[in-house]
């Protein structure tokens, strides 16, 4: 069999990405843990993790280390099976949801017609491994996680839907891959079309993967860990695992719906076409630095390693830059739409898993009645509102011939003006709750 | 007059300059001027002034002493009626905080307790201490329904010293295990004492030591 | 909520259909220590509360009796560990009532600075665990950053950094080293604009003022009714403190206020322990410039043998009012010595606080009582 | 082949985790295989290269409404259920009702078989979109009795909010 035959096999890159997001996600969701210390670190006036590997580097192998060789407890009164089963649900549900995720044009394992709800909806199915998991645990910690959980997650995949809805009538298709080569027809990002609908679907989607401020269901000083109390080892490593993949899925929808997906800034426009050195740029300065913190390193294997980080580093670089300046039609500027299309997806879900860290360490904790007030009485109506400005705005444009900026510029205003209101609302009601109170109190 | 070591000082003709304009006198301790180290006379000094009058008049003997002791001024009611004597202090006196109920075991003693209630009053800016003698097995009167903070406080008296509290709503120990014996804050019990039995049934040691 | 509240019990009601009793603690992250709080919980509501403490009983009471009087004053440190130089303080205010001697101006105004240095550390690392247990991760860190620059100063003045025992009775421990008022300066100065800082991260908060306004509402006369004292007290808009009412160590001698909430919520609890904070940041700038000149250990004997009596002496300690009373017999060693501890009769209304409330809530309540368990069980 | 062996996988799966819900004496239990029942049932419009349904199923009965119901099932205790008899003497009615049924079944697939089995096989890969021919019919085609079921529901939606609320 020739090299042709095997590279034109239609199953090859869904098996290849398949096979990569079973076997890298841990370590990538490792990676975005040390990361997310590291930024915590930075924002907490310390250093973070520096003892194992150079700058902490080798933490998250530590880490999973030690999980894997803790001891394994399953409490006395737990439903084994369920106990043991749980986890796996949630990961499988998290993983699943990513297989319609276009990581670049060609890194696709299926180009579903129904991609989105796929995503949406077998994401959903995490929510049984939390549910069963708190219910297993037989401890009262673990159930009142586990309902939140529950509650928390239903009330804010509506608000979610809504967003997604209205991104999904600028597009006009379901399919991810088509959704993004919409936006890259249209010439612009969705999130400029409908940025009250991005808002939404942001803050939606931190309390959909149960994230500061909105991380009920494991508020540590309140519920221990909620769902988790009773994990341990490496069934616990799971449920963080399926944690940061549902982190990574919902940062994908995002980035697909609302930011232009794999596309560079600015896709259509040559005069911007010096962007596209820009990975290759960042890289090699990462590449720089570490070569530049090498001889600062204390012992000789973390300067080894450090080399190795910088050399990878490089090499990545380099696979940036050559397709970039290669001749247009070579095969090596063949593979430009993917690997830089990679580079700009994860820059991309990068950026919005940033946010999510800098939020986290930024604000208190809500409480879940409070949670539950915000994601009923102010997401949801502001994201029915910014459905229906979309549609609003669409048939201006396409039925009555407005120019798109008017109209799209004209029902956002009317949808921020909503949302105002309701925030004044909602102010309102606060203040008269703790007015009668206190006359409660004084009785 | 039984009463530890307040005994041997003789009685004194009553404090005149401060005791009298202010009833109660917890007068500035540090006061501005630091002054000559002339210390006034340490040690009880019998007390007479409007408060005790007060006092007096309501409740005749049952106001067994007055004094003052480092100007801090100290009345002991009768145990039978220290309730009422608490209801009017809070009610009439405006002693409206609680700030400390304790107890002091003098083993020596006919009644071997005195139950001590500090007491301050926010209008007056002042202290008053009532205390009351109880003998051991004796019931005291619970003050829980006048201040309620002594909720908490009349458990430790009771768990450190054994003092029962009548009409208390919930009493048992505070600090130590419910099953505890003995009651450490007493004279008799030495500080190398423990329960021993309770230390190694539940904490599966031999002894604390 | 038509059940009579008896602070601290729980009536020996049948629970409910829906009644769940949820243990919290000892070893939970959020009670600060070995409390341990049983919750009877209507859903997510809190019906009722009872406080199981005493887990770190040490008998300090007891110790107190078969020490002599400067034996003892070390083992009040470990009261409250977070303020331990005002536990001191008050203690040997205490002793020098007993014995009718009183420290040297000296002493008293560098006692004064190193207590409200100690209020200080007390507060930030109030501020930190409470912001913590609310969810705030990161004003922790910024707290202990200034509170370890108030550890070093005590470290350089006595070479111990948490139980300081820095004061001795009838005055100071030693002599106040040279950069002492560089550094108290060079700290306050600083400590302004950082107070600034957290404010800015959570007093105008959406979420933090959601999270703690209409909480653990406690009215003035509640308060006083369960005795509460310090920060508790005042926010519930009583405005007492032992500082300007019964003045001790050198407090008569410097401008300070005192502030008032007006709710007697978590939110004014902890607006008045942020102004507090400012306050005593005031206090040590002009305590600094005063400092007199001259002995630091007022006339007292080797050995400590005060006439027989009792006395009661207290202090605005960080918490609330730290009160001594000490009864003596004569001898060297106490007859007996009381402590009357701020954190266990603050938390004694922790039951009062919580009813009605969420278990969410129950956690701020708690955090908002700024109790150290060292001193709840002693 | 493939396609009949992955239909039958579905089908058993689906058909034996059907019977272990109610035989299951743990309701936790018996929401799983449900859960897996429903799970089975999509992978079988999957098959049939029905995506639309096979997610809709997928959100609706396993991501909605099971979720709802393992939510009443915590909420509610049901420890009670493990010691009932669960099949009581009124089995045989239940079998009865059964055989009818699955007489009744078999017979329409009896009579139908002949236009079954004319029906010439759907080319797979000529289909439309098939979200796209969904909501033509709904929004099209039965746009009337699609509104009218809505309204029903809405209707029975706010019924079942007003019976729950004690106090609006």
């Amino acid at each position: 069999m020739d090299l042709n035959a095997i590279l034109q096999w239609p199953h090859l890159v869904p098996l290849i990405c398949a096979l990569a997001i079973v076997l890298v996600l841990p370590l990538v969701a490792g990676y975005i843990v040390l990361v997310e210390r590291k930024v915590m670190a930075d924002m907490q006036v310390r250093l973070g993790p520096m003892r194992v590997g150079p700058h902490g580097l080798l933490q998250p192998i530590a880490d999973a280390l030690k999980l894997l060789l803790k001891e394994d407890i399953i409490p006395e009164n737990a439903d084994r099976y369920i106990f043991w089963l749980a986890p796996l649900i949630s990961v499988t549900a998290a993983m699943l949801a990513l297989s319609t995720v276009p990581i670049g044009p060609v890194f696709l394992i299926a180009d579903l017609n129904i991609g989105l709800l796929f995503i949406l909806g077998v994401g959903a199915l995490g929510i049984f491994g939390i549910v069963l998991g708190g219910w297993a645990s037989n401890s009262h910690y673990s159930l009142l996680g586990a309902l939140r959980s529950a509650a928390q997650l239903v009330s804010y995949e509506t608000s979610a839907g809504m967003a997604v809805v209205g991104a999904l009538l600028l597009a006009g298709t379901l399919s991810t891959k088509a959704i993004v080569e919409r936006q890259a027809q249209d010439g612009v990002w969705f999130i400029f079309a409908a940025p009250v609908g991005f808002f939404v679907y942001l803050v939606a989607s931190i309390a959909e993967t149960n994230r500061a401020p909105f991380d009920m269901p494991e508020a540590e000083s309140e519920l221990v860990a909620g769902y988790m109390t009773e994990y341990s080892g490496f069934r616990w490593a799971l449920y963080f695992l399926a944690e940061y993949t549902n982190m990574i899925v919902v940062a994908s929808i995002a980035t697909t719906l609302f930011l232009g997906g794999y596309l560079r800034p600015f896709a259509g426009t040559p005069l911007f076409d010096f962007l596209d050195y820009l990975p290759a740029l960042l890289l090699l300065l990462v590449a720089g630095y570490c070569f530049y913190r090498v001889p600062k390193q204390p012992v000789g294997v973390q300067k080894g390693f450090m080399a190795v980080v910088g050399l990878l580093c490089g090499g990545m670089a380099l696979l940036l830059a050559l397709p970039a300046a290669a001749p247009a039609g070579s095969l090596l500027a063949g593979a430009k739409p993917g690997l830089h299309g990679a580079f700009w997806f994860v820059a991309k879900v990068g950026a919005y898993l940033y946010v999510f860290m800098w939020l986290r360490f930024t604000f208190p904790r809500y409480r879940f009645d409070q949670l539950m007030r915000l994601g009923w009485q102010f997401l949801l109506p502001v994201g029915m509102v910014n459905l229906a400005g979309i549609a609003v705005a669409l048939a201006l444009h396409r039925g009555l011939g407005w120019g798109v900026v008017p109209s799209f510029a004209l029902t956002t205003a009317l949808t921020v003006a909503v949302a105002a209101y309701l925030v004044w609302i909602g102010e309102k009601q606060e203040v008269r709750k703790i007015g009668e109170e206190e006359t409660a109190g004084n009785a | 007059m039984t009463n530890g070591p307040e005994e041997k000082q003789p009685p004194v003709p009553p404090q005149a300059a401060e005791g009298a304009a202010t009833p109660v006198v917890p007068p500035k301790p540090a006061a501005a001027p630091p002054k000559p180290p002339a210390p006034p006379k340490e040690g009880p000094v019998a007390l007479d002034n409007e408060l005790v009058k007060r006092y007096r008049a309501r409740f005749g003997e049952a106001l067994r002493e007055a004094w003052t002791d480092r100007k801090q001024a100290i009345l002991v009611v009768s145990l039978d009626h220290l309730l009422e004597a608490a209801q009017f202090t809070r009610d009439d006196e405006q002693f409206d905080l609680l700030t400390d109920l304790t107890a002091v075991d003098w083993p020596k003693r006919e009644k071997r307790f005195d139950l001590v209630l500090n007491l301050y009053s926010f209008s007056k800016n002042g202290r008053l201490r009532i205390k009351a003698q109880v003998g051991e097995g004796e019931p005291a009167p619970s003050v829980t329904g006048i201040w309620p903070t002594a909720d908490w406080l009349e458990r430790e008296v009771y768990d450190m010293f054994g003092i029962v509290f009548s009409g208390h709503p919930n009493l048992k120990r505070l600090l130590l295990p419910e099953e505890w014996e003995g009651f450490p804050l007493r004279k008799d019990y030495d500080i190398l004492q423990q329960d021993d039995a309770w230390v190694r049934e539940n904490l599966g040691i031999e002894s604390g030591q | 909520m038509g059940t009579t509240r008896i602070p601290g019990g729980v009536e020996t009601t049948v629970l409910g259909a829906d009644e769940i009793i949820l243990n919290m603690g000892p070893q939970h992250p959020s009670t600060h220590g070995v409390l341990r709080v049983k919750l009877r919980l209507d859903g997510e509501k809190v019906a009722g509360s009872e406080c199981v403490i005493g887990y770190l009983h040490r008998g300090v009471e007891k110790i107190a009796e078969h020490r002599n009087y400067q034996q003892f004053a070390p083992y009040v440190d470990r009261m409250d560990y977070i303020a331990a130089v005002s536990n001191g303080l008050g203690y040997c205010e205490a002793v020098e009532k007993l014995l009718g001697v009183e420290a040297p101006p000296r002493a008293r105004v560098i006692r004064t600075i190193l207590t409200e240095l100690g209020r200080i550390a007390s507060h930030l690392f109030w501020l930190g665990t409470h912001a913590l247990d609310i969810g705030a991760l990161t004003p922790l860190f910024y707290c202990l950053r200034e509170r370890e620059e108030i550890l070093k100063i005590y470290e350089n003045y006595c070479g111990a950094r948490l139980t300081t025992h820095a004061f001795r009775v009838g005055g100071l421990q030693y002599e106040a080293y040279d950069e002492f008022e560089k550094d108290v300066e060079r700290f306050c100065k600083e400590f302004d604009r950082r107070v600034n800082e957290y404010e800015a991260l959570l007093t105008e908060n959406r979420i933090w003022v959601g999270r703690t306004k209409g909480i653990g509402i406690l009215s003035a006369h509640d308060a006083i009714a369960m005795g509460v004292t310090g920060p508790v007290l005042r926010a519930s808009g009583v405005q007492w403190d032992l500082r300007k009412a019964i003045p001790y160590a050198a407090y008569d001698q410097f401008e300070f206020s005192i502030p008032t909430g007006k709710n007697g919520d978590t939110y004014d609890r902890y607006l008045v322990r942020m102004e507090e904070m400012r306050q005593s940041r005031n206090i040590c700038l002009q305590a600094i410039e005063k400092i007199p000149t001259g002995p630091i250990l007022g006339k007292v004997g080797k050995v400590l043998k005060p006439p027989p009596g009792e006395v009661y002496h207290s202090i605005e300690a960080p918490k609330g009012e730290l009160g001594y009373y000490i009864v003596s017999d004569g001898t060297t060693q106490p007859y007996r010595v009381r402590i009357r501890p701020p954190s266990l009769i603050n938390l004694e209304a922790l039951d009062q606080m919580v009813r009605g409330h969420l278990v969410a809530d129950v956690v701020a309540i708690i955090g908002t009582l700024d109790i150290v368990l060292g001193e709840v069980d002693r | 082949m493939l396609d009949l062996v992955i239909f039958y996988f579905f089908a058993a799966l689906a058909v034996v985790s059907a019977v272990l819900v109610v035989t299951r004496r743990n309701v936790v239990h018996s929401a799983i295989f449900l859960a897996t029942a429903l799970l089975a049932t999509a992978g079988i419009f999957l098959s049939l290269r029905a995506e639309f349904l096979f997610i809709v199923q997928i959100i609706l009965y396993t991501g909605g409404i099971l979720v709802l119901y393992v939510f009443v099932i915590m909420l509610v205790n049901l420890d009670v259920a493990l010691h009932q008899v669960q099949f009581n003497r009124r089995w045989y009615v239940a079998l009865l009702l059964t055989v009818l049924l699955g007489a009744q079944a078999f017979a329409a697939i009896l009579v139908s078989r002949q236009s079954l089995y004319t029906l010439p096989p759907a080319p797979a890969q000529a289909l439309e979109p098939n979200t796209e021919l969904v909501a033509w019919g709904l929004f099209h085609t039965y746009v009337l009795p699609f509104e009218i079921a809505s309204v029903l529901l809405l209707v029975a939606m706010i019924g079942g909010v007003v019976m729950a609320k004690k106090r609006i």
